[in-house]
C-alpha cells in the first residue's frame, strides 16, 4: 500500500492545487452554476493542453500521459476541494475508464486520443425511474441492424450529457438478462434520433442529462454480448474516483470549520473551545481520517488490479458517503447564522455531498454489496 | 380523547366557531392560499402578505385577535384557555394572518411590560390590528449565538439617538413599518449592561433593507443596514442601556413558539405516500426508518398537545421549550433525509424535474432554520441542561469586562 | 388526555415510591439477583396485602382495589425505578389482563381473586428459538382430550415460569393457522409431564423460564378458538406496563446522572458545567419528556379503550426502547470509572433496559406493527 | 499487497520466523491458550498468566523480547520495524505474554528517559524478562479524567516516602512486584507541579491488593490500597514534584496502544455467521448494519495498517492515536449491539443459556471499557481537537491554584 505520496505526486497535486485555486473561485463556480453547459471552456482547454489532465491514466501512445490512476485520484481530489465544476468525471473517468477496458485495442488507439484532448465523451447507462447503476438496471436493447445496431429507449442521470460529443451507451441483446448480453455502443453526438436534455440538479455544479433514443445508430465496442466484467471494472474505478473527489471536499470542509472555529468568538471566546464544537471538529476528523485509508486503500487495489477491488470501492463509498455528508452537514452547523446563507459555500458542499451519495449506486447499493462479499467469504 | 370542556369553554368555542363560519371559508385540502404562496416572487409573497393582513384586521374588528390581552390594550381580556381554543377551531379554516400573531407576541408582551403608556396607547392597537407590521431587530453577524455582543451603535446626541450598523435574520423586514431593534448604547460597561431597545420607524431614509437568500434559496429574510438613523428617546423602551431585560422577555416567547405551533403538513402520511409510489415501501429499511420518524412526529405531538392541556387547565408547562425545540427540528431532518433516501438516484434532481417538485430535496438544505435558526441546537442543549435541568454553567469569560474590552472574532485571535 | 396527576394519584404514587425505597434497596436487589425464585416472598406477601398492589386493577368484587390501569402504570414506575425484582409483571400484568380479557366470567371471578392476593400466575406464550410474542410465533398445538385439552411441546422467555403456580399457556387447535384457533389454557404448576427450568438472564433481576409440556393435561379459559384479540389486547396493556415501568427506570438514570454531574468535580469544575456532559444530560432530557407524554397516552388509550391502543402502545415501545437504552448507556459513560463497575447500579438499570428492548417484541418488532398501521392509514 | 520487505527485512523476518518455528506451536484457530483462560476463576488466570510469563522469558532468552531497545539494556538494539515485522510473525503462533507487554512499553521507555542509571540497570533487564513483573497506579476514585488531581499522598519523612491512598483500575496488580505510582508529593503548589513518580514493591505488607469487578463481571481489575508503605528516595523516578513528565511519557504511549494493538477475534465474520445461524442473514436490515460494522473494521484496519506502514518507513505515524481508539471502541460497541439485536428474544439469556455462551451480550456490557478505560471519549475528543487540530483549550480554572485549594467532589459543592 502506497499511504505515502512520492515528492513527484506531492509536487503534482500542488500545482494542481494552485491550478484550481485560481481557475476554480467560487465566483467562477457560481458563475457556472447558472450556465446550461457548467463549466469553462477555456479552463478545459487549459486542463487538457497545458497539464494534460484529461489524459493522465491514458497511455502516452494514446496522446494521455501514461501515469497512474494515484495521479488521476489526486487530480480529483483537488477538483473536489474546490467544486470545480467540469465534465471531468464523466468523460475522463467514466467513458474514459469504460473505453480503456470493454473497448478493442483498435478501438481505444482512435477514442482515448479523443478523451485526453478534451474531446467530451459520456457513459449512459442509468435508466429513469429505475435509477440503477448495475446490470439488473438496464432494460434499453440493441437491435442488430446493418453492421451495427440501433438503439431506442431512454437513459437517465447521464453526466454531461447534454454536451457530451460522444455517448457511450450500455444496452443488451434483445431479450438477454442480468450480466448477460450487456454491451457498451458508441452514439456520436449529432446522431439522428438522439435528444437530450439537462435536468434540474440538487448539486448545481455538476450537470446531468437525460437522452432519449429513438432508433438511434449506434456502433458496438469491443465484444458487446460479454461487457458487463469490463464495465463493472469501469464503475468500480469510478466509485473510487469520486471517493477521491470527495475526500477533497471533505478536506476543505474540515479545514474550513476548524478555521472558524479558532477565529469565531462568542460569549468572549473562541467557539473552537466550546466542547460542543470542538468534540464535532474531532468526530469529523475521526471520519477524514477513516476516509483518507479507506481511498489510500482503493486507489492501490486499482493500482495492483487487486481481485478484492469491488470490495474495497464499495466500503471506501459506504464510508465517504456518510463522513462528507455528515462533514458538510456540521460545517453548516459550525458556521451558525453564517453557514445558513446561500452567499457562503457551506451549502454548495452539502449539495455536492448529498449528491455524491447517489450517483453510481446510493450507500444501501454499496452496503448490499458488501454484505453479497461477506456471503461469500464466510460461506 | 379529547379533554372535555367545561360549559364557560363550550360556549366560548361554539361562539368563536359561528364567527369563523361566518367570516372565513373552511380548508380545503389542496390549493389553501393559507398555505403560503405557491411561487416565491417579491409579487406572490407581497400578495399574500395582504391577504394575511386583512384577515388579522377582520380578526381584530371581530375581537379576536388578542384574546388574552387586556382589554384596555385593544384585546379580548379573555384566558389563556380561551386562546387556544380559538386556535383549535380557527385551524380548520383557509386563513392565517402568517408571520404577524409571531411579531405581535413578540412585540405585545414586551411593551406591556417594559413600555411606558405612551407607547402602549401608541402602538399596541394598530400592532394588533395590522395596521403597523412590526419586525424584530436583534441577530448580527458577530452576535449570533451570543446575541448580547451586538455591535449596531446607537449614540445619544441631543436627546435622539443616532443608530449605525447592521442587522440580520430579519423576517419580514421588506413589509415592517416599525422594528424593534437592540443596540449598543454604551460600550464601557460589561456587555449585557449597555444595550438598549429601540423603536424604530423603517421608512427612515436611513434604513435599507436587502433580501438575505438563505442556503436553500429562500428570500423570506433580510440584512438590515442602518445609516445615522435618528430616534427619539421617547422611543426607548424600559431604561437607557437597560435593553437585555426586554430582549428576554421577547426570547422567552420566541424559543417556545418554534417547537410549539408549526405542525404543518403531515409528512410521514406525504413519506409513506411518497416511498409507495416509488416502490420502496415493501423495503424493510425504508418501513423501520419511517416507523421510527412517525414515532417522533407522534411523541412531539404528545407533547404538543401536553403543553396545550396545562394551558388550558392553567398549570405552568411542564414541557421545556427548548426541548420541543430541537425535538421538532431533529424530526423535520430525519423525514427530510428519508424522503431523499427513498428517492434513489431521483434524488440527485431538483425543482421541476424531481419528484414532488423537490419537496425533499429542499427540506434537506432547510435544516439550519431548525438546527441554527431560534438558537442553535447548541444553545438549547445548554439551556435544557442549565434551566431545566440545574447544570452548573460554564466559566464565563465576558461577564465582567467592558463592552470595548472584549476579545473577538475581528480581533484575528486564535487565543490558543 | 390525562397528562397531570389526581391528588389522590399523587399520593399513591408517594406511598409506593416510601415503599419500595424501603424494601428494595439496592442491597436487597442484589441479593434477590443471587437466588433461584428472584424475589422476596415478604415484600410480595405486603404488596399483596398491605397496599393490594397485585389487584390494584382487578375488580373490587374479584378481590381487588378496581382502580384504573393508570395507577398499575404509577406502580410500575416505581418499581422501575429501584428495578424492584418480583413477579409483577408476568403475573398482574401479563396473566392478569390476559385473564381479564379472554377468560369467561365464571373463570374470572375464579382465578382474578387469586392473583389479587398474591398467588403467582404467568403467561406463557413465546417459544423457544422463534422468540415471538405474537399469532405467528405459536406453534404448540392443543389436542383434544376428554374434556379438556393435553399439550405437548415448548415454551420459553416465561416471566417466572419456574416459580408461579398457575401457568396461562397460549396455543392452537391443531392445524389452524396465524390469529385463527388461538386459544388460553390453563396448567397446574403442579401438573404431571410439566417441566420448567430458570434460564440464565442478562438482567438478573428479571426470572424467565423455560417450560416443557409432554401430554400436560390443561383446562381451556374462554373461547379456546377464537382468543387471539383478546390476548393481543392483554399483550398491548402489558406493552404499556412495561413502558411504564422503563419510564421509572428513565427517570432514576436521569436523576443519577444530573446529580453527578453537578457535584463530581474534574479540572476544578462540576462535570456538567462540561458541554459533553452537558448536552448528554439535555438529550437524555428529551428523550425522557418524549417518554412521558408517550406513555401518559398509551396509558389513557387503555383507560378509555381507545382503537388507536395498539399503534400507541407500539408508539410508546420503539420510543421507550431507545430513550431508555440510551439513557442507562450514558450513565455509565457519565460515571466514568465509577459507572464501568460492578459495585455500582448503573449496569443494572443497562442490563435492564437492553432485556425491556427484547421482551414482549423488540423493536424493530413494533416498527413494524407501526409501519403496518401506516399502510392501513394511508391506504 | 502489503508493501515489500528491503533485503535486510527479508533476512530479519525469515530469521525470526525460523526462532519462532523452532519455539512455539502455530495457532489452530479453535483452542488456543494464547486467547485467554476459558474460565475467569483465579486459579485459570493464574496459570494464564504463568504461560504468559514463560513466553516474555523465552523471547528474552532468544533475544526477540524489547527488539527496538538498546543492547546495553537489554534489547536488541534494532528498529522499529524490526519490531513490527517480528509482531507480524509472532500473530501466525499460539503465543502471547498476555499484558506484560503492555507494562514493559509503558514502563521501559519512561525509565531509558526519565530514569537514573542506577534505576535502570536494577530494573530494565528483569522487566523485559518478566522476571518482575510492573503494575501502573495511577487512576484514583477522585482523579479519573483529570489524573492530576490525584490525592495519594507521598510524605517525605527522613529521606523516604511515606504514602497513603487508593489506587483502582490497575491491571495485573495480584500478580505484580512492582507498580510504578503517582503521587502527591506537595499539596501546596498547582496540581502538575506537586506529583512524584515512584516505584513501589507490591509486597510491601502496606500494600492491599482487592479485585474491582467490571460492570460485566470481569475481575482483571483492582484496587489497591496503600497504608503507610515506605519507598526510598532512591525509587523517585526523574525529579522529585516532577512525576507529572515522567507520567506523560507513559499515558502517550498507552493511548496509541489501545487503538492500534487489538484486532483480536475477526468479529464481523462471526457476526455473519451467527446471523446465518439465527436465520436473520436475509434480513435486509441485519444486512445493512453488519455490512456497516464490516465497513468500519476494515476502515480501521486500514488506518492500523497506515501506521505501521510509517513505523516500517520511519515516517512519524499520521494517524492520531485518539482517532484509533475512539474508532476502535465505536466499531467494537456497534458490533456488540447488532450481535444482540439479531438475538430477539434470545438477547434476554445469559452465560450458558444464551448463544455463543452470552459472548454478544458480555461484550455490550464490555463497552465502558472501550468508551470509559484509557481515558473517556470525551477525553480523547478533546485531545484530537486540541493536539490533532489545534483548536484552543477551554478556560482552565485549576492551573494556577494550589492543589489543596482546588474546587473537589468533596466539597460537595455544584458551583451554580
Amino acid at each position: 500500500m502506497s499511504f505515502a505520496l512520492s515528492s513527484e505526486q506531492e509536487e503534482f497535486r500542488d500545482t494542481l492545487r494552485r491550478f484550481f485555486a485560481e481557475s476554480s473561485p467560487s465566483t467562477e463556480v457560481r458563475r457556472l452554476m447558472d450556465t446550461d453547459r457548467g463549466f469553462d471552456d477555456g479552463v478545459w482547454k487549459q486542463m487538457a493542453e497545458e497539464i494534460g489532465l484529461q489524459g493522465v491514466v491514458i497511455p502516452e501512445a494514446s496522446g494521455g500521459q501514461g501515469l497512474s490512476f494515484a495521479e488521476l485520484a489526486l487530480a480529483l481530489g483537488e477538483m473536489g476541494r474546490v467544486l470545480h465544476p467540469s465534465p471531468f468525471l464523466g468523460s475522463v473517468v467514466l467513458a474514459g475508464r469504460a473505453v480503456a477496458h470493454a473497448a478493442s485495442e483498435a478501438e481505444r488507439s482512435e477514442l482515448l486520443p479523443a478523451i485526453a484532448a478534451g474531446e467530451l465523451a459520456t457513459l449512459a447507462i442509468a435508466e429513469p425511474d429505475v435509477g440503477r447503476w448495475d446490470a439488473r438496471g438496464i432494460s434499453l436493447e440493441a437491435t442488430p441492424a446493418g453492421d451495427g445496431v440501433r438503439l431506442s429507449g431512454s437513459k437517465s442521470f447521464v453526466l454531461d450529457g447534454h454536451t457530451a460529443a460522444r455517448l457511450l451507451v450500455v444496452a443488451r441483446t434483445p431479450g438477454s438478462r442480468g450480466e448477460e448480453g450487456i454491451g457498451l455502443y458508441l452514439v456520436e453526438g449529432n446522431a439522428t434520433g438522439l435528444s437530450r436534455s439537462r435536468l434540474d440538479t440538487l448539486d448545481a455544479t455538476r450537470r446531468l442529462a437525460r437522452v432519449e433514443l429513438d432508433a438511434v445508430e449506434a456502433r458496438p465496442l469491443g465484444d458487446p454480448g460479454n461487457a458487463w466484467p469490463a464495465l463493472e471494472h469501469a464503475l468500480c474505478e469510478a466509485s473510487v474516483a469520486l471517493c477521491a473527489e470527495m475526500l477533497g471536499g471533505m478536506e476543505h470542509v474540515l479545514e474550513t470549520s476548524v478555521e472558524y472555529a479558532r477565529t469565531r468568538h462568542q460569549f468572549g471566546r473562541a467557539i473552537g473551545s466550546f466542547q460542543a464544537v470542538k468534540h464535532m471538529c474531532a468526530d469529523l476528523l475521526i471520519g477524514l481520517e477513516g476516509a483518507r485509508a479507506a481511498v489510500d486503500v482503493a486507489v492501490d487495489a486499482v493500482v495492483e488490479n487487486d481481485p478484492e477491488l469491488p470490495l474495497l470501492a464499495s466500503i471506501a463509498r459506504a464510508h465517504c458517503n456518510e463522513a462528507y455528508y455528515r462533514a458538510a452537514r456540521d460545517n453548516i452547523q459550525i458556521h451558525g447564522g453564517l453557514g445558513a446563507t446561500y452567499e457562503f459555500d457551506a451549502h454548495l458542499y452539502l449539495r455536492r455531498a448529498k449528491s455524491s451519495q447517489q450517483i453510481l449506486g446510493d450507500t444501501s447499493f454499496h452496503r448490499e454489496l458488501i454484505a453479497t462479499e461477506l456471503d461469500r467469504a464466510t460461506a | 380523547m379529547k379533554r372535555k370542556d367545561t360549559p364557560e369553554e363550550a360556549a366560548f368555542r361554539s361562539e368563536a366557531r359561528s364567527w369563523l363560519d361566518a367570516n372565513a371559508e373552511l380548508r380545503r385540502g389542496e390549493g389553501d392560499w393559507s398555505n403560503g404562496p405557491r411561487v416565491h416572487t417579491h409579487e406572490a409573497e407581497a400578495e399574500y402578505f395582504d391577504r394575511c393582513r386583512t384577515w388579522q384586521r377582520t380578526k381584530f374588528d371581530g375581537g379576536w385577535a388578542c384574546i388574552a390581552w387586556p382589554r384596555k390594550y385593544g384585546g379580548r381580556g379573555g384566558s389563556a384557555a380561551q386562546e387556544i381554543i380559538y386556535a383549535q377551531e380557527e385551524a380548520a379554516f383557509d386563513v392565517t394572518s402568517g408571520f404577524l400573531p409571531a411579531s405581535i407576541s413578540l412585540m405585545g408582551p414586551a411593551l406591556m411590560r417594559h413600555g411606558n403608556e405612551a407607547q402602549r396607547e401608541r402602538f399596541l392597537t394598530p400592532l394588533q390590528r395590522g395596521d403597523e407590521v412590526w419586525c424584530q431587530l436583534f441577530s448580527e453577524p458577530e452576535a449570533g449565538s451570543d446575541l448580547a455582543a451586538l455591535r449596531t451603535r446607537a449614540e445619544l446626541v441631543d436627546g435622539e439617538f443616532i443608530v449605525n450598523g447592521q442587522k440580520l435574520w430579519t423576517t419580514s423586514a421588506q413589509f415592517a413599518d416599525y422594528g424593534f431593534l437592540l443596540a449598543r448604547s454604551n460600550p464601557d460597561v460589561p456587555k449585557h449592561a449597555g444595550i438598549s431597545f429601540l423603536l424604530v420607524d423603517m421608512s427612515d431614509p436611513g434604513v435599507d433593507v436587502r433580501p438575505l437568500p438563505t442556503c436553500k434559496g429562500d428570500r423570506h429574510f433580510n440584512e438590515v443596514f442602518f445609516t445615522d438613523v435618528r430616534i427619539p428617546v421617547s422611543n426607548v423602551v424600559g431604561e437607557i442601556d437597560g435593553g437585555w431585560a426586554v430582549a428576554k422577555t421577547t426570547l422567552a416567547n420566541e424559543s417556545m413558539a418554534i417547537g410549539s405551533g408549526r405542525r404543518g403538513r403531515d409528512t410521514t402520511a406525504a413519506l409513506v405516500r411518497f416511498a409507495r409510489d416509488r416502490g420502496r415501501w415493501s423495503d424493510p429499511l425504508t418501513r423501520q426508518r419511517v416507523a421510527t420518524a412517525y414515532t417522533q412526529e407522534r411523541v412531539l405531538g404528545f407533547l404538543q398537545d401536553k403543553l396545550q392541556q396545562a394551558l388550558l387547565d392553567g398549570r405552568s408547562p411542564d414541557v421545556d421549550g427548548s426541548v420541543m425545540k430541537v425535538l421538532w427540528s431533529e424530526t423535520r431532518s430525519l423525514k427530510a433525509e428519508i424522503g431523499l433516501d427513498i428517492q434513489g438516484a431521483e434524488g440527485l434532481l431538483f425543482g421541476g424535474d424531481a419528484f414532488d417538485r423537490g419537496f425533499w430535496q429542499e427540506l434537506v438544505l432547510d435544516r439550519p432554520m431548525g438546527s441554527i435558526g431560534g438558537g442553535t441546537h447548541e444553545v438549547h442543549r445548554n439551556g435544557i441542561g442549565e434551566r431545566a435541568l440545574g447544570l452548573p454553567r460554564e466559566p464565563r469569560v465576558d461577564r465582567e469586562v467592558a463592552f470595548r474590552d472584549l476579545k473577538t472574532s475581528m480581533d484575528g485571535g486564535t487565543s490558543k
